[in-house]
């Protein structure tokens, strides 16, 4: 059984956000729902400003909070090490996002097909195109079950009232490909691979780089590493958020 | 059975205007609680000023939250009253037994009815949480514990302590006295009955005891054990969650206490000594209140991590700060008006009821307190502030609980004594 | 009341789960309670999966793309791996084109318009017959007027030989580009500089030290290429140790990957090239060799700034001989500096003259114009020569060669009023270091291709009124960069820049531009643009352009069409590559190229159309586009591609979808390496022809606002924006985010959530002093220093303390009214608050896009 | 000397609490090594939960059954 982790070079990475848009177009998720959030942050004054970039999938935690208080076991960790949810069981409490110290669980505030950018629904010639599909663009991998417990856990587009979050792309992991996000990235932040296997690039990064994780000293033990770099410090402010507000 | 006017006590069975006023307000409110739960169904959650914190700047849980916090935390006086009676002996109390009884069962349901309102899948909610619910879960104590543990041993205190008035009522003739004989099943006031009753009612007491207090600390612990979030994490939380409680119920059972004596006309029932141990009881546990938030607030403020003192420097003098100094000094005026009371050792039942109104204040809005800000503005990443802003479908909900939560008492007590009838039947005869 | 039965109902629920069901079937259309099959039964059970290849739409770079597609339904667009520029990768807007395949927001039929021009359109419905029957019409009518009465401008540079060149040709079309809007004031400096086509960019794989100068690094892309090579490239060389001086008023698009930030106050970067080359002359760091054999440094300039010509020859000093001699007589040994008498004539070789012309051009000068401590500026000048190793080689595919590497990013930069200037002055400072063309150095092109305009503008020839509607050639702007604000100005007032009036425009046809959105001053555009009596637009949405400006819109296509040949190399490796249909167009909308072809059809000139693609797309026989028969475009490629030598046609490119044709060999990539080197021509250190123009100009008595700049050596002067009064004291740049590149990604909903809002980004000390908190509403007002006019937007404040405090800036391509509801409320467009017009248009003709204005709460 | 009415009501309170320690014990979503496994998310039985709140009902309801419990000959 693999043991997958995720590293991501601070060194690297410009905060472009087309992670962000990679992940939300292959998981279709909707509005203000950002599985995939890069970070622009600020710190010190000018003329020492320093201006860096972070992103934030699912850390994937082996001692994961919000695995943890899941009432119903909707949110679990599979012997791989992602953390899913199976969207067919979850009740809509919310306790896995307030659990939650990095905030990468997103709640369907709105039936997702209603929460789509467009409204597709009253165009007679696209619902015929797409087979009135919801999005146009919905992958369909998402609705498929994944692992040996053949759970429904891939894709945000299927129901209103529970709670969704960055899948490490089960659906192309399960695939033997990258999650969207790694694949997409023009800079190559990301890598993803088995920590168990030493030629793994993960691995061969980990020990060749200095490194963190994310909030480790709230014993989350998170699977993404950050090479280079340090944590932000509270001190750092966030610039250029996205559009979420009052929107589902 | 045609009859005799028989007035039954505590006005059971008589309808009056003022009744039926009240009754209306509160099936109006319902009315507006099931319109805008209706609402919320079709449109979904987005009908409520909740979004997720983080990226999209929203508080998670907002007021529906805060109410299963509160109205749990107000079943805990009826209880614990009715406890006490039997262990302490606070004979006294007896006369308010019944409303405290009642008290919880109704507040433990609207708590239930509040996690329903606020689940996104309420059915799923039913259904999975019987199916899957897993220990490991702080909600698995509030589910269990609270919901069925606690809910399940109130109604049979209720029931069993019920029995003797029944018996009595079943004595005459009424429409309801199928009700009142299957109630009383069997049970004729004899003295073994009397006594296994008192003997019952002890061990049950004694066992209720232990489970209001896992009861609460457990809802306490749904915060309290979040690591991740400024202003949850804190061992104090579950016994905070205790004390609140009890200043919370104790606040509404005087209050109730003296709208019953009021209401039903009566001179000298519940007597003064109950209000006056009530008053005793939310005074202490409004100073331990008091003590806990000091004790919490001076830990967050000078050791606390970096977030921990923002989000304490929010709360005292911030964007929250209104909400906080509102309910603490609801709290702080109510000790001030019992502490006079109780150094004068005059007691007077307005400035108890203030008292209680005042306590009910604090608990609304500590309760907001502890849920919203730790989601808006406690995050340990530099995720921009959030904001939330409750919805009319949210107050409407909370409106329409708390009318459901009056009509069920209201239509109680024209069918049940609502105070436990102090002597046999004969004697109240004309 | 049901509600209240149906909590009821819950309630039962709670107390036996196996009632939920038939509950929640009343209560709810989707039970989603209990586990069990979903499936995606709204599409095919075991869809089929496949990938197409085609090319991205949004950016200019025109990256690989693979379409997925299951059962006729493109769910993705993923980078293809095998093209050389983006690697397998896409940028934001990339992946987020997705949306526009099947936005409903989309032209979806022609539009004819049935209100008056200048306000919101109201259009109605029509067939593509009628529409380009009324489109053929008008140019019909057009040309009976005049020669070049049709005029045509393009927005992003795609499928430049079809459309560009065979089309307009045909049509005998006046042709706009997008240009002058973005760096086209660095093109023609670079051109005229160092003969190349392009803006300065560094060899990436070899370059030690990079200045940074504007290069909006993590947004802006750089010359013809978009984003993603670039920033690639860039990460890769800082990993192997390549350091980054950023020299912007703005951190933010270099972020973590400046090694040095100097924030330069606007408008001033030629100050600090010019101290630059004054410091890297008193430092004695130049490299002797390249600026005497391959610049025109050692040619003897006469007292009266003109070249000594003896037989029509340059000459430089021979320290041989001690006389003039040809500069390229053999045996030559020419001095580089030095004053010399000879015939009573005094002479000074072009480098003393440069070197006396920075004489007073010091660090310590250059410091309080550009707020950048002297230290700084010597240190920079220190760090520049050091790296630089003057006189260091390097082995390359077998040749020796000189490595310098040292470089400058410059783009955007080019857009102010002195643009042209300061990157002829950033090109000089290179020269200096013998950067150009050497490895590690100095790159403008992606081979060095010496460009027409390197001998055309040496010519110093300028042409006699009346001018057309770009002032081609004229007095005022000589060296012209077809500038649309120029072009709005000319139809203004034809007569005050004599123009041609026989042929003013009479049909526009605005090919996927927005000139409205995307130019200097949205105003100027408009009145200019809508004298012009008919205006056909070919775009996907109803743009603003189109809104207020299309008499006919025609529905263009977006990823669903042909078009190409398309560039596809990242400046190592060549490659092209074709855009193909990932889908059927979306309702009636078409590709350029089909909409091209009926309307030549229509015109009668589809003969002379096809004749034209035959010879741009170098279509050889028997491969060559048969005349009197109307092509398909994919036949059009398919004969291209064999004309290429791919047998399979264009076959190749739907399976491959691009064409990697190798490595470009080390003898295209660096100008040393050719034979012979640089082309055999000399970079112009001193621009001798900028001098005779301006002479010609103040002869023809022309306003020296439009010759003052016309100097051999770039020559400080204060931007005319510094002549505002006082209270505007604030300087407003824009720049661009990679989320809200181009102004056709603006209608994509997945970039637009990530940049929602324009903003004002503010100093938090400026805004403090002005009383403005983070998110509240200002008034920007911008002033025009010649016109006293002024203009003003409302917009929210976004606190930064990546920004200087004398300058807040504003991001550019918000602003459209397009009828979309992602576009609504974005904001007002930075080019609402720019001037057009001398002072604010560079003596190329190109729009500057810095300007003075005062920020107050609103 | 313990009564009838008590060994029933103390058997319904023993039969409640074992229903309890059973089924949150070893019905419910064990705690399990490694915690992680999806395998542990899942209650052992369906609806242990459901037996657990159940156990909790028949302990209370051991005073209804003390209370209840039919008198026998008027004497005890």
């Amino acid at each position: 059984m693999p043991r997958y982790a995720m590293t991501i070079d601070l060194s690297r990475c410009m905060g472009c956000r087309a992670c962000m848009v990679a992940c939300k177009v292959e998981n279709n998720t909707p509005e203000a729902h950002f599985w995939m959030y890069v970070f622009r942050f600020e710190e010190e004054e000018y003329p020492k400003t320093r201006v860096w970039f972070l992103p934030r999938p699912c850390q994937h935690c082996d001692n994961a909070p919000c695995v943890k208080v899941c009432p119903v076991g909707a949110r679990y960790k599979r012997d791989d090490g992602l953390v899913l949810t199976d969207f067919q069981r979850c009740i809509g409490c919310r306790y896995c996002e307030v659990a939650c110290p990095y905030g990468v669980n997103y709640f369907h505030w709105k039936h997702p097909d209603k929460a789509q950018y467009l409204d597709y629904t009253d165009d007679p010639e696209v619902k015929s195109r797409t087979n009135n599909t919801m999005p146009p663009y919905r992958n369909p991998d998402a609705d498929l079950r994944y692992g040996p417990e053949e759970r429904l856990t891939a894709g945000a587009h299927h129901y209103r009232g529970v709670i969704g979050k960055c899948t490490f792309c089960v659906h192309r992991v399960e695939k033997g490909l990258e999650p969207a996000c790694v694949a997409n990235c023009p800079v190559r932040v990301f890598e993803f691979g088995d920590l168990d296997d030493p030629n793994s690039i993960v691995s061969q990064k980990l020990r060749t780089n200095p490194h963190f994780r994310l909030l480790e000293e709230e014993g989350t033990k998170p699977r993404v590493y950050y090479l280079m770099g340090n944590p932000p410090s509270p001190e750092v402010r966030q610039v250029m958020p996205v559009k979420g507000g009052k929107r589902g | 059975m045609s009859g005799r006017a028989v007035a039954l006590p505590y006005g059971v069975g008589r309808i009056s205007l003022g009744w039926l006023a009240l009754v209306a307000i509160a099936a109006a409110l319902v009315g507006v609680g099931a319109f805008a739960y209706a609402i919320q169904e079709l449109e979904g959650p987005i009908a409520t000023g909740l979004r997720d914190w983080g990226t999209m700047g929203g508080a998670t849980w907002g007021l529906y939250v805060s109410f299963i916090v509160y109205f749990v935390g107000v079943s805990f006086a009826g209880i614990t009253v009715a406890a006490l009676i039997r262990i302490l002996g606070l004979t006294y109390l007896r006369p308010i037994s019944r409303v405290a009884e009642l008290l919880t069962i109704v507040s433990l349901i609207l708590g239930a009815l509040s996690v329903l309102a606020d689940l996104g899948q309420p059915l799923r909610g039913i259904a999975n949480l019987f199916r899957y619910a897993r220990p490991q879960s702080p909600f698995f104590g509030t589910f269990t514990m609270v919901i069925a543990g606690y809910l399940f041993a109130s109604l049979v205190y209720f029931y069993l302590a019920g029995r003797r008035d029944a018996y009595l009522m079943a004595q005459y003739p009424s429409p309801l006295r199928w009700l009142y004989r299957a109630w009383a099943a069997g049970y004729q006031d004899t003295p073994e009955e009397k006594a296994r009753h008192e003997r019952i009612s002890f061990w049950l007491a004694l066992g209720i005891l232990p489970l209001l207090v896992i009861a609460h600390s457990t809802l306490g612990l749904v915060f309290g054990l979040m690591g991740g979030r400024p202003g949850w994490f804190s061992a104090l939380q579950a016994p905070g969650f205790v004390v609140l409680a009890g200043v919370s119920g104790i606040g509404h059972i005087i209050v109730l206490a003296a709208l019953l004596r009021w209401s039903l006309g009566l001179r000298d029932q519940p007597e003064m000594a109950a209000f006056r141990w009530l008053g005793q009881a939310l005074l202490v546990l409004g100073i331990i209140y008091i003590y806990f938030t000091i004790v919490e607030m001076v830990t967050a403020g000078y050791a606390g991590r970096e977030h921990e003192q923002r989000l304490a420097k929010l709360v005292l003098v911030g964007y929250y700060a209104p909400f906080f100094w509102t309910g603490m000094g609801a709290l702080g005026l109510a000790i001030g008006l019992l502490a006079s009371q109780a150094l004068s050792g005059r007691w007077s039942i307005p400035l108890l009821v203030a008292s209680g109104i005042l306590a009910n204040v604090t608990a609304v809005a500590k309760r907001l307190i502890i849920v919203v800000p730790s989601l808006t503005h406690g995050s340990l990443l530099p995720y921009g502030i959030g904001m939330y802003i409750p919805t009319w479908v949210e107050g409407a909900i909370i409106a329409g609980l708390m009318g459901l939560g009056a009509l069920t008492i209201l239509l109680f007590m024209k069918a049940f004594p609502i105070m436990e009838v102090p002597a046999p039947v004969e004697e109240v005869r004309p | 009341m049901a509600l209240k039965v149906s909590r009821r109902t819950f309630l039962k629920g709670a107390a036996a789960a196996g009632g939920v069901a038939a509950a929640s079937a009343f209560l709810y259309r989707n039970l989603e309670t209990l586990a069990g099959p979903e499936g995606e039964a709204r599409s095919s059970a075991a869809p089929s999966e496949e990938w197409v290849p085609t090319t991205c739409w949004i950016g200019k770079q025109d990256c690989g793309i693979l379409a997925r597609r299951i059962g006729g339904r493109v769910v993705k667009l993923e980078g293809n791996a095998a093209h050389p520029r983006n690697l397998g990768t896409l940028c934001p807007k990339g992946v987020a084109q997705i949306s526009a395949l099947y936005d409903p927001n989309r032209v979806r039929t022609p539009l004819i318009r049935t209100n008056e021009k200048g306000i919101p359109g109201q259009f109605r419905t029509a067939s593509w017959e009628e529409a380009l029957n009324l489109v053929a019409s008008k140019i019909r009518e057009a040309q009976a007027k005049g020669a070049k009465t049709v005029i045509w401008q393009k927005g992003r540079s795609k499928s430049g030989p079809l459309y560009d060149n065979a089309f307009t040709a045909a049509l005998g079309a006046v042709k706009l580009h997008h240009g002058a809007f973005c760096s086209d004031a660095g093109y023609r400096a670079s051109e005229y500089t160092l003969g190349l086509n392009g803006v300065l960019h560094p060899d990436f794989k070899y370059t030690n030290l990079l200045l940074s100068w504007g290069w909006n690094i993590t947004a802006g892309g750089g010359n013809k290429l978009c984003w993603i090579t670039f920033p690639r490239q860039l990460v890769e060389a800082r990993e192997r140790g390549m350091k980054v001086v950023h020299i912007d008023p703005r951190l933010h698009s270099a972020g973590p990957h400046a090694d040095w930030w100097i924030p330069i106050r606007p408008g001033s970067d030629l100050a600090l090239a010019l101290a630059l080359i004054h410091q890297v002359i008193a430092q004695g760091s130049i490299d002797r060799a390249y600026l005497v054999n391959y610049t025109n440094a050692p040619f003897l300039v006469q007292e009266d700034g003109t070249f000594l010509r003896l037989e029509g020859k340059e000459q430089v000093w021979d320290e041989g001989s001690g006389a003039p001699r040809p500069y390229d007589a053999p045996g030559v040994r020419p001095a580089l500096e030095g004053t010399f008498q000879w015939q009573g004539r005094r002479l000074r070789t072009a480098f003393q003259v440069l070197k006396e012309h920075v004489q007073g051009y010091t660090p310590d000068w250059a410091a309080s114009i550009c707020d950048v401590p002297a230290e700084e500026i010597r240190r920079l000048a220190k760090a520049l020569a050091e790296n630089a190793q003057i006189g260091a080689t390097i082995s390359l595919g077998g040749k020796v060669l000189p490595l310098r590497p040292v470089a400058i990013h410059t783009y955007h930069l080019a857009q102010q009023e002195l643009g042209f200037q300061a990157t002829r002055a950033m090109a000089i400072l290179m020269m200096l270091l013998g950067s150009p063309g050497a490895v590690g150095g100095q790159r403008v092109d992606f081979t060095w291709k010496i460009h027409a305009n390197f001998q055309k503008f040496g010519e110093a020839k300028l042409a006699n009124p009346p001018y057309n509607i770009w002032l081609e050639n004229s007095e005022f702007f000589p060296i012209n960069s077809n500038n649309s604000a120029i072009v709005a100005l000319a139809l203004k007032d034809p007569e005050a820049w004599k123009v041609d009036k026989a042929q003013l425009p009479q049909v526009m046809i605005i090919h996927m531009s927005n000139p409205l959105l995307a130019f200097g001053s949205s105003q100027d555009i408009l009145e200019g643009f809508k004298r012009i009596p008919f205006i056909v637009v070919l775009d996907a949405w109803i743009s603003k352009t189109a809104d207020l400006l299309a008499d006919v819109i025609l529905p263009a296509s977006t990823l669903e069409k042909y078009e190409g040949p398309l560039s596809a190399t990242d400046q190592y490796v060549d490659a092209v590559a074709l855009r193909l249909p990932v889908m059927d167009p979306l309702g009636e909308s078409r590709g350029e190229l089909e909409i091209y072809l009926d309307l030549a059809e229509r015109l009668g000139i589809l003969d002379k159309f096809i004749e034209n693609i035959n010879k741009e797309l170098n279509l050889k026989a028997p491969n060559t586009l048969p005349k009197g028969r109307k092509p398909t475009p994919r036949e059009i490629f398919d004969l291209w591609a064999k004309s290429q030598g791919l047998s399979e046609g264009i076959a190749y490119f739907e399976r491959n979808g691009v064409w990697v044709k190798g490595e470009i060999p080390i003898a295209q990539q660096y100008g040393y390496a050719q034979d012979p080197p640089f082309g055999g021509i000399r970079h112009r250190l001193y621009g001798e022809s900028l001098l005779l123009m301006q002479r010609q100009m103040q002869a023809r008595g022309v306003s020296e606002i439009f010759w003052r700049d016309y100097t051999p050596l770039p020559t400080w002067r204060k931007p005319t924006m510094e002549q505002s009064p006082p209270q505007y004291d604030l300087y407003l740049i824009s720049f661009k985010l990679i989320e809200f590149k181009q102004a056709r990604g603006t209608n994509l909903p997945l970039v637009a959530e990530l940049a929602p809002a324009q903003r004002l980004w503010m100093n938090p000390k400026a805004a403090k002093a002005r009383g403005i908190k983070d998110g509240d509403e200002v008034w920007v007002e911008s002033h025009n220093a010649v016109t006293g006019q002024t203009k003003r937007a409302k917009v929210k404040v976004f606190l930064t303390e990546a920004i200087r405090p004398d300058t807040v800036g504003l991001p550019h391509h918000y602003g459209d009214i397009a009828r979309h509801p992602w576009s609504e409320g974005q904001g007002p467009g930075a080019a609402e608050l720019f001037f057009t017009g001398p002072g604010y248009i560079a003596n190329t003709a190109d729009q500057s896009f810095l300007v003075k204005v005062r920020v107050y709460k609103a | 000397m313990i009564s009838r009415r008590a060994w029933a009501a103390l058997l319904v309170l023993t039969a409640g609490i074992a229903l309890m320690v059973v089924s949150y014990l070893v019905l419910a979503a064990p705690w399990g090594f490694p915690p992680e496994s999806e395998k542990f998310s899942n209650p052992r039985l369906a609806f242990a939960p459901l037996l657990f709140i159940i156990g909790v009902m028949i302990a209370f309801l051991a005073a209804v059954v003390y209370e209840l419990w039919p008198q026998r000959g008027g004497k005890e």
